[in-house]
């Protein structure tokens, strides 16, 4: 499976450790938004299917969160730039 | 062994994916017991068993949990087949 | 320790695997109890002692929590084998 | 194992039961310190120095926390001993 | 190492090295990702889309964020070399 | 890297493992104190820089808690030496 020589020995297992990764981030992306819209959007138990107000919510609380996690990555990927940079500069 | 005939995954492979969905639904359950402890479990503490009201609620919570749980997949499907 | 032909092979690991994942869950489940009846029980630092109201609530929630767990865990089983069989339908 | 000796445990999994154990008293270190730290640091921040209260909450929170781990450990026990 | 030349890392350690500055990343991330969500978002859920004040809130929550690591990191820093 | 001969082969291998978990720690307390700070401290948004209360809280906030932390560890440590005692005479 892996090229045994030299440099690219250490890409490939460093790729593959990033992908595996990548599928982490989704599926907890994933089980947040769950755990998250459930909080937010579901109190009432005097039934045991989801009401349209409820799904209007989670449908929102769906879209809405992960607008705000692209938001938070973009600022995010930005500053932690700014961060390396500046660690750089300090011989870290 | 890694010769178990044409057309089958790695066994590490396999494994890994094993574990990896184990902890999912692991990890799905304590969500879901979590939320389900507050907003079904409301007197901290009268008695030692559940009430009625406790055990229905905590029936419902679990059913409309997996119920969320389909919206947002479904949503998410979506979304990636409109960005397709 | 493990018998290295063919399926019984991946078999004992699996085995394996479930076993420790048995364990952890356990552990898991009492570290839970112990913070929550922790929270919910004990309010009152005037004395380093527990009292018969907390020694009485951490009782009570000890056994009431355990029965949450265990009906969450019944639902949780069946609702899990509907979804299965809902994707096993979709070719998943 | 590793051949050393009679009746002793393999050393990877003495290694392995070693790592669980450290990780449990972790994870107990951290839930009591968060509880804790909810429970007694009631003002945030009028001082960058423990206050004498503050303190003394902090030394009695951590006792009574492994005095609910005690009582339900003990409960636990009896319930599987029940069981049996 | 693995003979890739002369003063380089152990490759295994390297790659370690890489993965828990990942997880550290992470981690990061998702912290402030809850205390920003709960910080910005007050409403739940009147629309779908990021209100303006919502986005403005975002830039400057993750802004904020990233100074209060560097106020604690310098801390913590200056008191090490205060122990020295 | 390590010595391969008997006991203290093991020795090395805990010793590389309790430097590991001691470094996590650190980064663990490190991130802990960074989030709640930033709890505690920020509310205001008017702003994308920490204003002067604002670094004061940051400041007293990461010295309280890690004293805090310190303290706790104390006394958790003469607890944890008593029950491992206990648990000793109980035979465990």
């Amino acid at each position: 499976m892996y090229n045994n020589y030299g440099p690219s020995y250490q890409e490939q297992r460093l790729q593959q450790m990033m992908e595996q990764k990548q599928l982490k981030d989704f599926m907890r992306m994933y089980s947040n938004l769950v755990s998250r819209c459930f909080d937010d959007c579901v109190s009432d138990f005097t039934s045991n299917k989801l009401g349209d107000k409820e799904l209007t919510c989670v449908t929102r609380c769906t879209l809405k969160n992960m607008k705000m996690n692209e938001r938070v990555g973009q600022r995010f990927a930005e500053e932690n730039a700014k961060l390396m940079e500046e660690q750089a500069k300090l011989g870290n | 062994g890694m010769g178990q005939g044409q057309g089958q995954m790695d066994p590490n492979a396999q494994l890994a994916a094993a574990e990896q969905e184990m902890e999912m639904v692991t990890d799905m359950f304590a969500r879901l017991g979590e939320l389900c402890n507050k907003k079904c479990i409301l007197q901290r503490y009268s008695d030692e068993d559940l009430t009625k009201a406790e055990s229905v609620c905590i029936d419902r919570c679990v059913a409309k949990y997996f119920q969320v749980n389909r919206e947002v997949s479904d949503k998410l499907a979506k979304l990636s087949q409109a960005n397709q």
